[in-house]
């Protein structure tokens, strides 16, 4: 049996589930109560969740807009055993609060040797949306990768979402659960079945091809799926390899695919230079360097703050086009 | 909120027209972004203005356009129309077309005029807050005799580095007056439920820093006291903190369309009766200095005049896809390409 | 400064005896990480307690040990001493071996016991002040009749995330204690070259929040004035911002051996007239509670004691090569290798 | 005619004939005045530019421990048109300031369309010092030279620090300048010329070689130098390319080293994993592919948070060793 809804409905019901089932887990942000969210995932919450008379009672808390703070409080509440969601209004404003994710959450298991777990789950919309400029478009994927004692997730699918934010929740550790905002009406299936969860750290093959692997994740791996299908009418046969867990990264599965295909593309939205393909590609090319017919093509995002005009900002992202021309570079 | 006052006007008429003249333009410029934005002219986020008028209309009249140093939020149309920049260059930027401030590559929440004293125009919340005193800071350095206006929104006022530039602007005594601009809520969020205690302006005083509380839907008024706090501080070289009451009549931004999920519709309608030009109408009025015929004529003149605007953006293009890489650096490109 | 008060000393011989060995025990621990530091079998920064005994002695007395909340920055030794950490497993920790709290992986800096209800030991000023919150969130939002202390340092109290956490702790109504142990300097900047208002303790009023400031160097009255807040916290169950004086005789960290950069000799010995331990074995010398040999005998016992622990902590290994991978994670480790 | 001095007074010389030369150049941060800086870059500079009543005179700024707002006041100053330069006590707490620094230095001449500009240096020790443990470790090298609009300097030598300093100061993009602290007491030459500078963009060849390239920046340039005099030892001849700008990245000079030795090493201090190492890598194959005998093999620091005890920390920070374990993998 499954279910069809869209991204934003899945992460929302897999939410509400898991509060449902553990009193412990919480959610908090700005505007995610009254408001309903900016991008509407916490809809519907206060209404079932209760309210308290000034504030909104502590299970759906709204915030003022002060990203450090209040992360920080999810994190001392994480500490002492609660399980807190907190939600970025965009991923671009936890620039703010990195100080408190990556020095205080990803650091307090290490520091104490053990004895304080963190379980918290950072999450919101990453990525350029539409228009919204230079600094509401950050990816913070990649930056977020890079540091020991976090985990990161990037779903590309409904069922992902679902499975994976279900994951997320139940792990000891913090864990960057990463949206992109084009991703929200995206529709999809999901098992119905509150217990379901997505493994972390693992990659799936979304598609079967010999000739070339496509490897990203997050709204990228729609990308390749579409441009798989623009290739397939060049008679060109696309793997398309959805990482979904940036952090850990499931190399075996990249790897056995490249050691398939000989050919990999690796595209991510983030700034092309620095960005956490480079990661991949590096990954790729060390390990695998002997099955590699063609270097490793990277597509990423043009290396500038995001414009504001439409027809420049759909420059700036990488589309189906560009990776089809990747490609065609060393196919 | 700061009751209204007894006072008698001195303004001449002309002067209490163009305050009319100003404010109106604004709110007439501000409902065209609007139907812009709805059209699909405009994207992303877009903040209006629409209630706050007096406030942006009283400082602007306070300052030396041009000298002084103004910088804001994303709320930021108002600030640069009264500043001088060519209402096409803002609406242009609106629409992200080549005649925008930034040639459309920053879009409503980024306009920028340096040339007349606006530097932004900025999207994270509290951000340019401490930027805003290093303007002043620039200023002190050097020894100019000029002021920074910091604008802030009430929601902006809780963000940290707001209290770590009020402690530094403090200690280095920086001629800088921060300007809150409490229209009582912050997005969806109402003052109450994101400030422990409403009264923003006391949050000056633990710094040792002039700290007041003001009514900003009276024009009149609000000059007033604005060319006083300005003058003050450009005198004594020492920051203040002042907090404007004023209502945002419209959503938080053009995307905002469910304004019940905060508030209702009567609470909506008493703000209505404060509403900043209908007050300086009424007062003018009484003073013989306006009659309805002429109001309706200014409002037409004015309308017009915002569709000769928009016309000339509408025209206007979009900027060129090789400009995406322009203005980065002063010097040099990024590394291009996908 | 607070002026010293004038008080009628109830507490019995005992209690008072104890309060004199915790900060007496402090002293000599401290004296001896300097030394330790000195000879090279520390490093990095370590911060001592010395001057500031009082202090934590008072609070830590406050407290229910064990339930209540504790967190503070990287001066931490005497909190977790207090707490009741085995002092084998601070110095060892100090001094990077095994037998440390964190096995050596986390350093002076870093020491945690959250079983004693020690939360760190943090190095970055100012970063662990909403941690302490959201202590004091879980306890409130599991009906918990826990509190926590939340220590920081003078200089600590300028960071923003301290107002944005004291706004929430007073929105949310948090069981929270704010102690700022202001001993004059973060680092080599003294109190009024970093604070535009030296009245540290005012910054709570604009959050709605209890705020005070009260003397450190005197260990009876700080012990009775904790207790009533920390009761009245847990009752009330909202936050407090305190501010104690008191002042630190050694440099900042073991590094710091310049103190002349920053600050007098007479103002050094000057200060030295309010060392709270001697101030207390005066007091209790008045009472008759306490005699020069029996002060010496206790010196000597504590001296030793320290002198065993550290023969232990010494006697410890250093973490094994393979540990370095342990714990970074709940469940798994991170990609190895170079 | 060249005088010899150490990295640190090569930097703090540099620093002061510039302020010397255009008073619009100033200096700020914490306890850089009185107390002479954490890291005595500053030593002496009270005396030379002279003290304000109650905080010091301007060009000499000591600030309160507030890293984002005292970095946003020196990037509004910069706006303004000054030359401030901003120390950071450690690059680590350059964390708290990130929002400024990304989000408000670097676009702020992209969303004026030019029309501001934002001439600020950012500088400060970065990467491991010495049992600093977790909280004061970090290496940002690669999450700054992730992004449009900044310039990020990593200068190796002494002669490079003297020059780059220089040429960081007169540019008019706000400029990154990496020192690490492991550096501070190297020794070296300068020229004996005040308006001596290192042009910005350009990697240098420290020592020749024909048999693999290593390439890094920072002190792991010193390692470098170090582990081929190792490997000569072994007969491999290695070439040293000094990156020495991250952002503008000189592939030209790398790639040209590569294409002569067919072999490369990069190497950094920073975690391993999603560091800009793997930038440098995923450039050197995608372009230099055909010339490449075998893969581009990284070292970087370990993926953890940095433990205290100094056998562990030394485990953790790539060292000559390491560089020639990497080396045999290829060679
Ligand atoms: C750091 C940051 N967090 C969140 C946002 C999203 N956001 C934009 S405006 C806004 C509300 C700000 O309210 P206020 O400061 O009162 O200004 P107003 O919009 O009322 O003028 C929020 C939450 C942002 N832009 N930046
Ligand atoms: C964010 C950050 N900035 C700078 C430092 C370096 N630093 C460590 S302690 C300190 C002084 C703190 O003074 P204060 O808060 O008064 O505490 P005290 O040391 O006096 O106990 C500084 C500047 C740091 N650790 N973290
Ligand atoms: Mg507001
Ligand atoms: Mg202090």
């Amino acid at each position: 049996m499954s279910l069809e809804m869209t991204y934003r409905e899945a992460l929302a019901k897999s939410i509400e589930e898991e509060m449902q089932k553990n009193p412990e887990v919480f959610i908090m942000g700005e505007d995610i109560g009254r408001y309903q969210g900016t991008f509407k995932v916490t809809r519907g919450f206060v209404e079932k969740f209760g309210s308290r008379s000034a504030n909104y009672n502590y299970r759906i808390l709204d915030t003022p807009i002060t990203e450090c703070g209040f992360t920080g409080i999810g994190i001392g509440a994480a500490m002492a055993g609660l399980r807190p969601i907190v939600e970025f209004m965009t991923m671009s404003f936890s620039i703010l609060a990195l100080d408190q994710i990556i020095n205080h959450a990803a650091k307090v298991h290490y520091m104490t040797n053990g004895e304080v777990k963190c379980p918290i789950v950072f999450r919101g919309p990453g990525g350029a949306a539409k228009q919204l400029s230079a600094q509401h478009s950050h990816s913070m994927d990649g930056w977020y990768a890079h540091v020991p004692g976090l985990k990161v997730l990037c779903p590309a699918t409904v069922a992902d979402a679902y499975g994976m934010m279900k994951s997320a929740i139940a792990d000891d550790n913090p864990v960057i659960f990463y949206e992109n905002p084009g991703l929200y009406t995206v529709k999809g299936e999901i098992p119905d079945d509150i217990n379901y969860t997505v493994p972390i750290g693992k990659a799936q093959i979304l598609r079967e091809g010999k000739d070339i692997s496509l490897v990203g994740y997050s709204r990228m791996t729609q990308v390749h799926l579409a441009a798989a299908e623009l290739l397939a009418k060049d008679g060109i046969d696309c793997e398309v390899v959805d990482v979904r867990s940036l952090l850990p990264l499931d190399t075996e599965t990249i790897y056995n695919s490249v050691r398939k295909t000989h050919r990999a593309v690796v595209t991510y939205e983030d700034w092309r230079s620095g960005g956490f393909g480079a990661e991949i590609v590096s990954r790729i090319q060390e390990d695998c360097f002997d099955d590699l017919d063609a270097p490793v093509v990277r597509v990423g995002g043009l290396n500038v703050p995001m414009p504001y005009a439409r027809n420049l900002e759909l420059l700036c992202i990488p589309s189906e086009e560009d990776v089809v021309a990747a490609v065609h570079k060393i196919r | 909120m700061a009751k209204q006052a007894e006072y008698k006007i001195t303004e001449s008429a002309a002067e209490l027209e163009e305050h009319l003249r100003d404010m109106l333009f604004i709110r007439l410029f501000e409902e065209k972004c609007n139907r812009v934005y709805r059209e699909g002219k405009a994207g992303g986020y877009m903040h209006v203005y629409i209630g706050m008028e007096a406030l942006a209309v009283g400082w602007m009249k306070a300052i030396r356009k041009g000298e002084d140093y103004v910088i804001t939020a994303y709320r930021d149309h108002a600030h640069a129309l009264l500043l001088g920049t060519p209402p096409e260059a803002v609406l242009g930027e609106v629409m992200g077309r080549k005649c925008g401030t930034a040639g459309g590559k920053g879009g409503s929440m980024h306009i920028y005029d340096p040339k007349n004293g606006f530097y932004g125009g900025w999207g994270i919340v509290g951000g340019h807050i401490p930027l805003g005193a290093g303007l002043a800071f620039a200023a002190r350095y050097r020894g100019e005799d000029k002021v920074c206006i910091n604008f802030m929104g009430d929601g902006a006022a809780n963000q940290g580095v707001v209290f770590e530039t009020l402690n530094m602007a403090s200690l280095y005594d920086l001629p800088c007056v921060f300007v809150i601009e409490n229209n009582e809520f912050a997005m969806g969020t109402r003052l109450e439920y994101h400030a422990a205690d409403k009264e923003l302006w006391k949050r000056g005083l633990p710094f040792d820093i002039r700290s007041e509380r003001l009514d900003g839907m009276d024009v009149i008024q609000m000059k007033r006291q604005a060319t006083e706090i300005v003058e003050w501080c450009r005198k004594e070289q020492r920051p203040a903190w002042i907090e404007i009451m004023t209502y945002r009549y419209s959503g938080h931004g053009a995307a905002d369309n469910d304004r019940q999920l905060y508030r209702t519709k009567e609470e909506e309608e008493l703000a209505w009766t404060r509403d900043p030009i209908a007050r300086l109408r009424k007062q003018m009025t009484t003073l013989g200095y306006m009659t309805d015929e002429k109001y309706e004529a200014i409002e037409e003149e004015l309308t017009n005049e915002v569709e000769r605007i928009y016309e000339i953006c509408d025209a206007s293009p979009f900027p060129e896809a090789d400009e995406v890489y322009d203005n980065i650096y002063s010097d040099m490109k990024p590394e291009m390409g996908h």
